[in-house]
């Protein structure tokens, strides 16, 4: 029951703001979502007293496919993790519901705002209780459309919409490997229950199954058809490119899809199945690989944007890349425990961010800011704890969740184990750089913008501040109370996360050298440092590096030219294919000889045949004397032969 | 209630509705006005008969219920006879459900020849009602041939400026594959000695024999869903049909194909069926991949969606041609799931273009702003089209796709294992999702420049009396969807047991 | 009669007959002669009728030669007539002229 | 050479000489003259195979009558000579061709013929009687039938002629005593009163 | 020879009483010629034709032979005879206003009409070479008459011309071969045919009898149209006055193909195997040839004459079938084909405007709004011309496929449904012009109650055909017995 209200209030309060938004009117609306998100919250921390630790259970509530062997039912799994990630999404989207009482105070559509949120909310609770794979898939694609929805808000913009269909198509390449996943699960497992899979994954180890007409070992294909899935969810490397842009989105949105929650249901997915990773050692490279890439990727392109939610953005970018490769190096344990402190710190930057552009106006350009610190101090201060968090600044929960990361990269036995360590390390100095960036240019130095944008800098309201506050509490404790999470023995999750009899390496990452332990902590006071340096000591230091390392710097303001390569490797081609099928292939061809060529062949036969029909007599008198003299000629023939 | 011959009664009672049309005499408007209500009312109560069909139908049975049967054309040994299956029960249901929701629909927006119009759609109806419940081959041709009349007449008659054309190619198109049917049906019934589709089923084909049987139907049947290279015909008739032809084009005679396949070329040609199913696999990969393609670059509203619609039922193509539980459940509900969208989206596009008179998209943007409820409507069928878990447009997806995966190869001599279908068809997904939400971005989104759309008003009564229906099924499609596929999974084993396939949904179809 | 055979009456009648086919569609003059023709037609069969009959030793086929002269007469009636009017309207009955309808 | 068959080659050498004119002649008065030289030989040939009653009759029908008839419409429309077609000459070798084959086809088929017993024993063979007075016995009996519907045939063709050619002359005054009896003084005088300097 | 002096004269009574009131009619007509005769004397011509339909369709079926073995009567004989004379009526009654509007109104019309029936009606009873010959040219004769019965029209003067000349070679053919069989077999009598030609024959078929039936074949092909003896038919159905074209559309074309039904199942019923493939290709020649010309017709009684062409195509093939059922199958189409041109001409008979006839099909355009039942009637027409269930022309090709398809014929089969589709084509640019194109000036409102009363019914049937499509099966099941029975064996399958 706890769990239903917990899942389904969110849904009612989407329903009730969006079918009656009009006659609720804005704090209607707003009252009823977060008034239902309170109670969700509330409910998600009771949760967290009563379930933490656990065994799973199942809170089943519609049938929902029965056909042919494929049984599913709507349900709510409830275990650990769940209970954990439930925690995460609820508590954090209920303050964000408020925050955005304060931020959309003036937006026209208010209702409709408040209602996405919840379908959000709703959606992700779906995701993260999920007993089997379909209900997975529904939450998965569900929040996909909600931060569609909530990317293209501002729908009148046309980047916002570009942005938004951007980001749903991308995740759909991810949910196209997911729905493989699925596809390959059932025919291996006979099912796609949770239970049944973890249970009878050991059974299918090292089993072989030719899918796509190559032959390869089962469960390594599963792990690998879902890491495309959370690819596409949580931006990794290659499909990444809807994130940055999503920050089209109002500001709250990006501090909860982009940031705290939809984005790191890919790393929940890993670790959810961590049964099945465990035994496809292969997959969990890839994983590890892919996830270290992605963190240095990400930093590198932070470096250079002058955006302010975009450097946010491939911050989070980053960060999920840490979360992966922590799963890949067989610390789920630490990717969860990023995840939550990550969800903290990061909204809170987000939300800082999004407080700062309140003041500025909707300025997001931070070459137009600067020396805003004193006018408002509470934004400034909590930003710099999200940074600090960010950045791992010891104490604060960033510190102890990446520390742990870095550790078990290190310590682990994953054949790419160093690469991650090592990257990982670069990312961390990076990110340290980015974040000092990002807060000297905003809060220091003098004010570049006009003297009108200036006048208007102004503190936010209570409503956004307080939660701001709220998630500063978290950002700065949250890695205290997380901690139990990293027990070697794993009896914290009371099953839900398994690690393999090989996998030691919540044990190994304690009995790590003291300087991969104090790596991170030096590569974070290096990066911020530098930061110091460029930005605040020798602000002209920047424009000399950016004219001695021009083209680097312009690959990575570029991003990578990741998006420049998509649009020549497949929008344009598809676009270009779509023609020629359409007037080549359609017109040109088929219609042309088909339908149409026929009919011409139709009408020019037939206007051939009325040529015989000349009107003249012994034209028509011969005709019938040649008919009968084949005739007679034919049965000659026969009765001759 | 049960002893009543419900089948002919829901058949024919759009008939009686015509009568009445008929003798509706008087002043023009007034004619309209009597000729609307006239169909409405009979409509609705053909939607109420088909509903007492459901209620007297029996989800435990796989065979035929409420099986009619009379003499009619003895000395060619065709019977009138009818009876339903799960799977033919819910298209029956479609049918008149969408004849219903196309006259409220239509309610305004068609002021010329309003008699004809209605006399039309309710031929329609019976023609479509009939098809799904013949259960003689013979009666079922004259019902699904039929079709072409009232369509061809709804196309030329109400279409667009390029009507006569597409009118022309739907028909004799449509004609053509048909044909070719008939003389299928025709070696047949000499082959078997009767017209009874069950009998038929039972009746063990040569091989050698099928394998043109097979052919005969496939033309038929492939030009209807319409499958690639054959689907020529579908945007041109789409796009000039109006609003109301376009729905049930789209919404029901595009399921005559995979009906087709379901009811004749599985179960009675089994052998052919395995022999070609690469061949379709083949041809509706191609279907999906090449026309969402086309899609993606259309600028007419009404044809993208057109395209959309050749895309979805390949994968019913793919579905039927399973011949497992999974695939062949996935098709129906996919089938059903499309007619219920497609004939949404369509009468989306109806709804601006009778307010505005252009299906160019460049011609509309930002309709949000002044049509929150269209918008919201769109939204939803746009979302169940690109196959949104929650929506109906999922489920069969999702079932397809799991049930070609199960297929694998027996011999290396098929290059395409299931899962390799699996895979090309699943890029339907993206590129789906694709041209549908660039579709909604132009349309709804942006800012409300256009001039001529100013003063465009939202959804009127009768449009939203018409969308309620489609709405609450689609969802309840998407959520419950054990609610329509629990009746059809006996029909389907029984399918499924006529095909000749062993075990549930695995590896059901012994490719050869 | 046994000093001719059949196959002379056949051959004279085959011969008439291809004749008066060629008539008609050779003939480029005008349709009475066309209407000869097909008296020539009729000629050919008669002759055949006879002389089968006679071979055969059966009166039928003279009967029905009766008839065939019968309806022959019949026949030119009716087509001279027709001619008669055609020339009426068109002042000229060459075959070349009766061509106003075709295609 | 028996006399029979040297007479059977007169006759069908001239018959079928004259065909070929009947079709050839320029002058279509000299086609009817060669028809009914045709029809001449034709009526000996009958005589020489024994068929006399029907010789006569196509002596009488056809010459009397037909060839009469026909002579009279060519007369009657007046025709001139005619030419030969352009062109008719690129025409003939095809149209030879196809005769050609046909007139073999037929006389191959006639050289075929051999006496065999008829399938039905010959019910209209009537020993001891005269050509034509069985022809009439088997007219009248057998045939009865069909002579009647010969009947019908000639009376639609004089209706079908009439029909097409019988004109009603308009302007063409006729005298109806019916109509004189009738009349009446009242109808045929009218009195008119002539007002001076106006006129009637 | 009967001994008997009063002969059995019960099973000619229709023909009796077409020919007592054929000869009433003439005296009738003649006296009263100036004021208006066909006025009266068509009602009363229909009247006979149909009292001598109705007799005929009671009298007792029993197969009999009519004096002296040149004709017969059974089921086959009474089930053509009523449609020929049904449609000799139907096809008068149709002329109406017509004659009058175009000043033929004269009674020999009818009345030609009226012998020409008698003609018909004769027909389908011949028994005989001979008899087949009398009969065909009692046909024949009026027909040539009427076509050119509108004298001052070029059109339809060179339509008569035409007819009569190519009529005349036809039946000049016709005759060769009957004296060719005459002379191979030594009998006119079908029925001793059949022993000719029979199994059992001594000797094997003479070739020259074969030959000579092949004559027939042609003499017959060219009275139904089959391609390559059609070249008349678009010119003198063009030519002719309408209401004659009407005539000649519709019953004798049943009488010719029951003729020829008569003729190949009868006497060279054994012999099947051999005129099948002919048969066959002559149907598929005339179902190729009608639908491709027909596509590119802008005169609308031209269409009609492609259109015919391609139908005794269809008949043809269940002809060619070579079976009881493929004469069943031909005589039902020939049934419905009688009541589409019936109706199909109704309405072009009505293509009136401001008082003369016009005959472009564009003139069709936007009928429907000015005058929607007769675009309803044409629709129907069309459709059910084009073979689209569930009018009665679809159960026609059905059956006539299906009988194709029982006799090995698939190949014909596929190939003429193909042919049909290319034919729909112009009957859908008929529909087309008539509800899709917008209306150009309305046509003269039809006062003829015949018009209206046969187009109306001709409509009803292909509409209703669907309904009750029972008894026509079952009486043309009946007719195809009784001829089976004549027949010395039909080669089952």
């Amino acid at each position: 029951m706890l769990h239903l209200i917990l899942v389904f209030s969110p849904a009612l309060g989407a329903l009730l703001a969006g079918l009656f938004g009009r006659r609720l009117g804005d704090r209607g609306a707003q009252l009823v979502t977060c008034g239902l998100m309170v109670v969700s919250a509330t409910c998600s921390v009771i949760g967290l007293f009563l379930y933490l630790g656990d065994p799973a259970f199942k809170v089943p509530v519609l049938r929902w496919v029965d056909v042919g062997g494929l049984e599913v039912d709507w349900a709510l799994r409830v275990d650990t993790l769940s209970t954990v990630m439930m925690f995460v999404v609820s508590f954090v989207s209920c303050f964000i519901h408020i925050y955005s009482i304060g931020y959309m105070a003036h937006d026209p559509s208010v209702p409709r705002f408040m209602s996405y949120l919840s379908l959000f909310t709703f959606m992700m609770l779906m995701l993260v209780t999920s007993d089997n794979l379909l209900q997975l898939y529904f939450g998965w694609e569900g929040v996909g459309v909600a931060s569609y929805l909530l990317i293209g808000f501002w729908y009148t913009r046309p980047s916002a919409c570009a942005a938004a269909i951007k980001a749903f198509i991308v995740n759909r390449v991810g949910d196209f490997g997911l729905a493989l996943g699925v596809a390959l699960c059932f025919l291996l497992f006979d099912s796609i229950q949770y239970d049944v899979i973890f249970t009878e994954a050991g059974a299918h180890a090292g089993k072989t199954v030719t899918v796509f007409g190559i032959t390869a070992d089962a469960l390594t294909l599963v792990a690998l058809l879902l890491f495309v899935g959370a690819m596409g969810k949580s931006a990794q490397l290659g499909l990444h490119t809807w994130l940055p842009d999503a920050m089209e989105g109002p500001t709250p949105v990006s501090a909860l899809i982009h940031a705290a929650t939809m984005v790191t249901a890919g790393v929940f997915l890993v670790a959810r199945f961590s049964p099945v990773y465990e035994l496809a050692p292969t997959a969990l490279a890839v994983v590890t690989v892919v996830g270290a890439s992605t963190a240095f990727f990400a930093a590198t392109v932070g470096l250079t944007q002058f955006d302010i939610k975009r450097v946010i953005a491939y911050s989070t970018c980053s960060q999920l890349g840490y979360m992966f490769f922590a799963c890949g190096v067989g610390a789920y344990a630490a990717g969860i425990f990023h995840l939550m402190t990550h969800a903290f710190f990061k909204a809170l930057l987000f939300l800082g961010a999004g407080s700062v552009i309140h003041a500025m106006s909707d300025e997001q350009d931070m070459r137009r800011m600067g020396g805003l610190a004193d006018k408002i101090k509470i934004t400034w201060a909590m930003m710099w704890i999200g940074t600090l968090a960010l950045v791992g600044f010891p104490g604060t929960a960033g510190f102890f969740s990446k520390d742990a990361i870095l550790e078990a990269a290190w310590a682990s036995h994953n054949a790419f184990h160093l690469y991650a360590f090592w990257l990982g390390l670069l990312a961390a100095v990076l990110t340290a750089f980015y974040s000092g960036r990002l807060m000297f240019m905003t809060f220091y130095g003098e004010p570049r913008a006009d003297h009108h944008v200036m006048e208007h800098v102004h503190e936010s309201p209570p409503v956004m501040t307080v939660p701001l506050g709220v998630l500063a509490l978290g950002a700065l404790f949250a890695g205290w109370l997380g901690k139990g999470m990293l027990d070697a023995e794993g009896a914290w999750w009371g099953g839900a996360i398994l690690t393999g009899p090989d996998n030691h390496v919540l044990h190994a990452m304690h009995e790590v050298p003291f300087l991969v332990k104090l790596a991170p902590t030096l590569a974070m006071a290096t990066g911020l440092g530098l930061s110091w340096l460029f930005y605040v000591k020798s602000p002209d230091l920047p424009e000399r590096t950016v004219a001695a390392l021009r083209p680097l710097h312009t690959f990575l303001f570029n991003k990578w030219y990741f998006d420049e390569l998509y649009d020549r490797l497949f929008v344009r081609p598809a676009l270009a294919l779509g023609r020629i099928f359409w007037q080549g292939g359609d017109v040109g061809i088929i219609d042309r000889f088909g339908p149409d060529g026929v009919a011409r062949t139709a009408l020019a036969g037939g206007a051939r045949t009325v040529q015989l029909q000349t009107g003249y007599l012994y034209h028509y008198a011969f005709a019938m004397l040649i008919g009968v003299v084949l005739l007679v000629g034919l049965y000659l023939f026969l009765l001759g032969g | 209630m049960s002893d009543w011959p419900l089948l002919s009664l829901t058949t024919f009672l759009p008939l009686v509705g015509v009568a009445f049309i008929l003798f509706v005499r008087g002043e023009e408007a007034i004619v309209a006005q009597n000729a609307r209500a006239v169909a409405l009312w009979t409509a609705l109560a053909t939607f109420v008969l088909s509903l007492m069909i459901w209620a007297n139908f029996d989800p435990v049975q796989g065979g035929y219920q409420l099986v009619e049967q009379a003499s009619w054309l003895e000395p060619l040994g065709i019977r009138y006879h009818m009876g339903v299956d799960g799977i033919s029960l819910w298209l029956v249901l479609l049918s008149t459900l969408l004849t219903v929701v196309v006259v409220v629909g239509s309610w305004f927006s068609v002021e010329q020849r309003v008699k004809e119009y209605m006399i039309t759609f309710l031929i329609m109806d019976t023609l479509m009602v009939g098809t799904f419940c013949a259960l003689d081959i013979v009666l079922f041709y004259i019902f699904f041939e039929g079709i072409l009349i009232p369509m061809y007449l709804i196309i030329g008659i109400w279409g667009g400026p390029r009507r006569i054309y597409s009118a022309f190619k739907f028909f004799l198109y449509t004609l053509a594959g048909s044909v070719l049917f008939l003389v299928a049906i025709v070696v047949m019934v000499r082959e078997a000695g009767t017209t009874s589709i069950p009998e038929l089923t039972r009746h063990d084909f040569p091989v050698a024999m099928q394998t043109w049987l097979w052919l005969a139907l496939f033309a038929s049947f492939a030009v209807k869903v319409p499958m690639w290279p054959l689907h020529t015909w579908l945007p041109d008739a789409h796009v000039e049909a109006p609003t109301a032809g376009s729905v049930l084009l789209a919404g029901v005679l595009l399921k005559l194909g995979g009906y087709g396949f379901l009811r004749f070329s599985l179960p009675m040609l089994p052998e052919a069926s395995a022999f070609f199913a690469p061949l379709v696999f083949a041809l509706s990969i191609v279907a999906i991949v090449y026309t969402s393609l086309v899609a993606l670059v259309q600028t007419d509203m009404k044809k993208l969606i057109a395209y959309s619609s050749v895309a979805h039922m390949g994968i019913v193509t793919i579905g039927c041609f399973t011949a497992n539980a999974l695939g062949l459940t996935g098709a129906i509900v996919q089938m059903l799931s499309h007619g219920l969208v497609s004939a949404a989206l369509f009468m989306v596009v109806g709804v601006v273009y009778d307010r505005i008179h252009s299906r160019e998209i460049a011609a509309y943007g930002g309709l949000a702003e002044r049509m929150p409820v269209y918008a919201t409507l769109f939204m939803l069928f746009m979302l169940a089209s690109v196959g949104l878990p929650g929506t109906s447009g999922f489920v069969g997806e999702i079932l397809v796709i799991v049930g070609i995966f199960a297929i694998t190869p027996e011999s290396p001599a098929i290059p395409a294992s299931g899962s390799l279908v699996a895979l090309l068809a699943a890029t339907g997904m993206v590129l789906g999702a694709a041209y549908m939400l660039w579709l909604y971005r132009r349309v709804v989104f942006g800012a409300l420049e256009k001039s001529a759309l100013a003063g465009i008003k939202d959804l009127r009564a009768n449009e939203v009396l018409a969308f309620a229906p489609l709405v609450l099924l689609v969802l309840l499609m998407g959520i419950y969807p054990s609610f329509f596929t629990d009746p059809m999974a006996a029909s389907v084993d029984r399918v499924l047991a006529e095909i000749g396939a062993t075990g549930p949904g695995r590896l059901a179809l012994q490719l050869r | 009669m046994g000093a001719i055979p059949l196959g002379h009456y056949s051959t004279l009648a085959a011969t008439l007959f291809t004749i008066g086919v060629f008539g008609i569609f050779l003939n480029r003059k005008n349709v009475i002669v066309i209407l000869m023709s097909i008296e020539l037609i009729l000629l050919a069969v008669n002759i055949n009728f006879v002389a089968f009959s006679v071979a055969l030793g059966d009166l039928a086929g003279q009967v029905f030669a009766m008839f065939v002269l019968t309806v022959a007469a019949a026949e030119a009636a009716i087509g001279l007539a027709i001619v008669v009017v055609y020339f009426r309207n068109r002042g000229s009955i060459e075959v070349e002229d009766i061509n106003l309808m075709r295609g | 050479m028996t006399v029979e068959l040297f007479v059977f080659w007169l006759l069908a050498l001239v018959a079928v000489g004259s065909a070929v004119m009947v079709i050839g002649a320029r002058n279509p008065v000299h086609s009817v003259l060669f028809l009914i030289l045709c029809f001449f030989n034709a009526a000996g040939l009958f005589v020489l195979i024994g068929a006399e009653f029907l010789a006569m009759v196509l002596v009488v029908v056809y010459v009397g009558a037909v060839a009469v008839l026909f002579m009279f419409v060519v007369m009657m429309l007046d025709i001139n000579f005619v030419r030969l077609r352009e062109g008719f000459i690129n025409y003939l070798p095809v149209g030879a061709l196809v005769g050609l084959v046909l007139l073999a086809e037929l006389i191959l088929v006639g050289g075929s013929w051999a006496l065999r017993e008829p399938v039905a024993a010959g019910a209209s063979t009537l020993e001891g009687m005269d050509n034509t007075r069985a022809l009439g016995r088997l007219l009248y009996t057998e045939h009865f039938l069909v002579f009647q519907i010969a009947g019908v045939v000639l009376l639609v063709a004089i209706i079908g002629a009439i029909a097409l050619t019988l004109r009603e002359r308009v302007g063409v005054k006729r005298q109806d005593i019916a109509r004189q009896v009738h009349r009446r003084p009242a109808e045929t005088l009218v009195l008119e009163r002539v007002e001076p300097g106006k006129g009637v | 020879m009967p001994s008997s002096p009063l002969p059995d004269l019960v099973p000619l009574l229709p023909q009796l009483f077409l020919l007592a009131s054929g000869l009433v009619l003439l005296v009738v007509g003649a006296l009263r010629e100036r004021d208006g005769a066909s006025r009266v004397v068509a009602p009363l011509a229909v009247l006979t034709l149909l009292v001598a339909a109705a007799i005929a369709g009671v009298l007792d079926r029993t197969p009999r032979t009519l004096l002296g073995g040149h004709f017969r009567f059974d089921a086959m004989a009474a089930f053509l005879e009523v449609l020929v004379l049904v449609g000799a009526a139907a096809s008068i009654l149709l002329a109406d206003t017509y004659q009058e509007d175009e000043r033929i109104d004269r009674f020999e019309l009818p009345l030609l009409a009226l012998f020409a029936g008698l003609g018909m009606s004769l027909m389908v009873r011949a028994d005989s070479l001979l008899g087949l010959y009398m009969a065909l040219e009692l046909q024949s004769l009026p027909l040539y008459v009427m076509a050119a019965f509108q004298r001052d029209q070029l059109r339809s003067t060179e339509a008569g011309l035409k007819y009569f000349v190519l009529g005349a070679l036809a039946s000049g053919m016709l005759l060769y071969g009957c004296s060719l069989v005459y002379g191979f077999t030594g009998t006119l009598a079908f029925a001793t045919l059949a022993e000719g030609f029979g199994p059992g024959s001594a000797g094997g078929v003479p070739t020259g009898a074969v030959v000579g039936l092949v004559f027939v074949i042609a003499g017959l092909a060219f009275k139904l149209a089959a391609v390559p003896f059609h070249m008349w038919t678009p010119d003198v159905y063009e030519g002719a006055p309408t209401s004659v074209t009407a005539f000649l559309a519709a019953a004798p074309k049943v009488a010719a193909v029951g003729l020829t039904l008569r003729l190949l199942m009868g006497p060279m019923a054994d012999w099947a195997a051999q005129w099948q493939q002919v048969v066959a290709l002559v149907a598929l020649a005339s179902m190729l040839l009608g639908s491709l010309a027909g596509l590119v017709q802008s005169n609308i009684k031209r269409l009609m004459a492609y259109s015919g062409i391609a139908n005794i195509g269809f008949a043809l093939v269940g002809v060619a079938a070579g079976t009881r059922e493929g004469v069943e199958a031909a005589l039902v189409y020939m049934a419905i084909y009688l009541a589409m041109t019936l109706g199909t001409f109704g309405c072009i008979l009505a293509m009136r405007r401001q008082g003369t006839y016009v005959e472009r099909i564009e003139e069709l355009a936007g009928l429907s709004t000015r005058h929607p039942l007769m675009a309803a009637g044409l629709a129907i027409f069309m459709f059910s011309l084009a073979g689209i269930p569930p009018l009665a022309g679809f159960f026609g090709k059905y059956f006539v496929f299906l009988a194709a398809v029982r006799a090995e014929l698939t190949w014909l089969a596929v190939l003429g449904l193909l042919a049909s589709v290319v034919g729909a084509y112009y009957y859908l640019r008929i529909v087309k012009l008539v509800y899709f194109d917008p209306p150009g000036e309305p046509f003269d409102v039809p006062t003829a109650t015949g018009l209206r009363l046969v187009t109306a019914l001709s409509a009803i049937a292909i509409l209703g055909f669907v309904v009750l499509p029972g008894p026509l099966f079952e009486a043309a099941a009946g007719a195809a017995s009784s001829l089976a029975s004549s027949a010395v064996a039909v080669p089952g399958r």
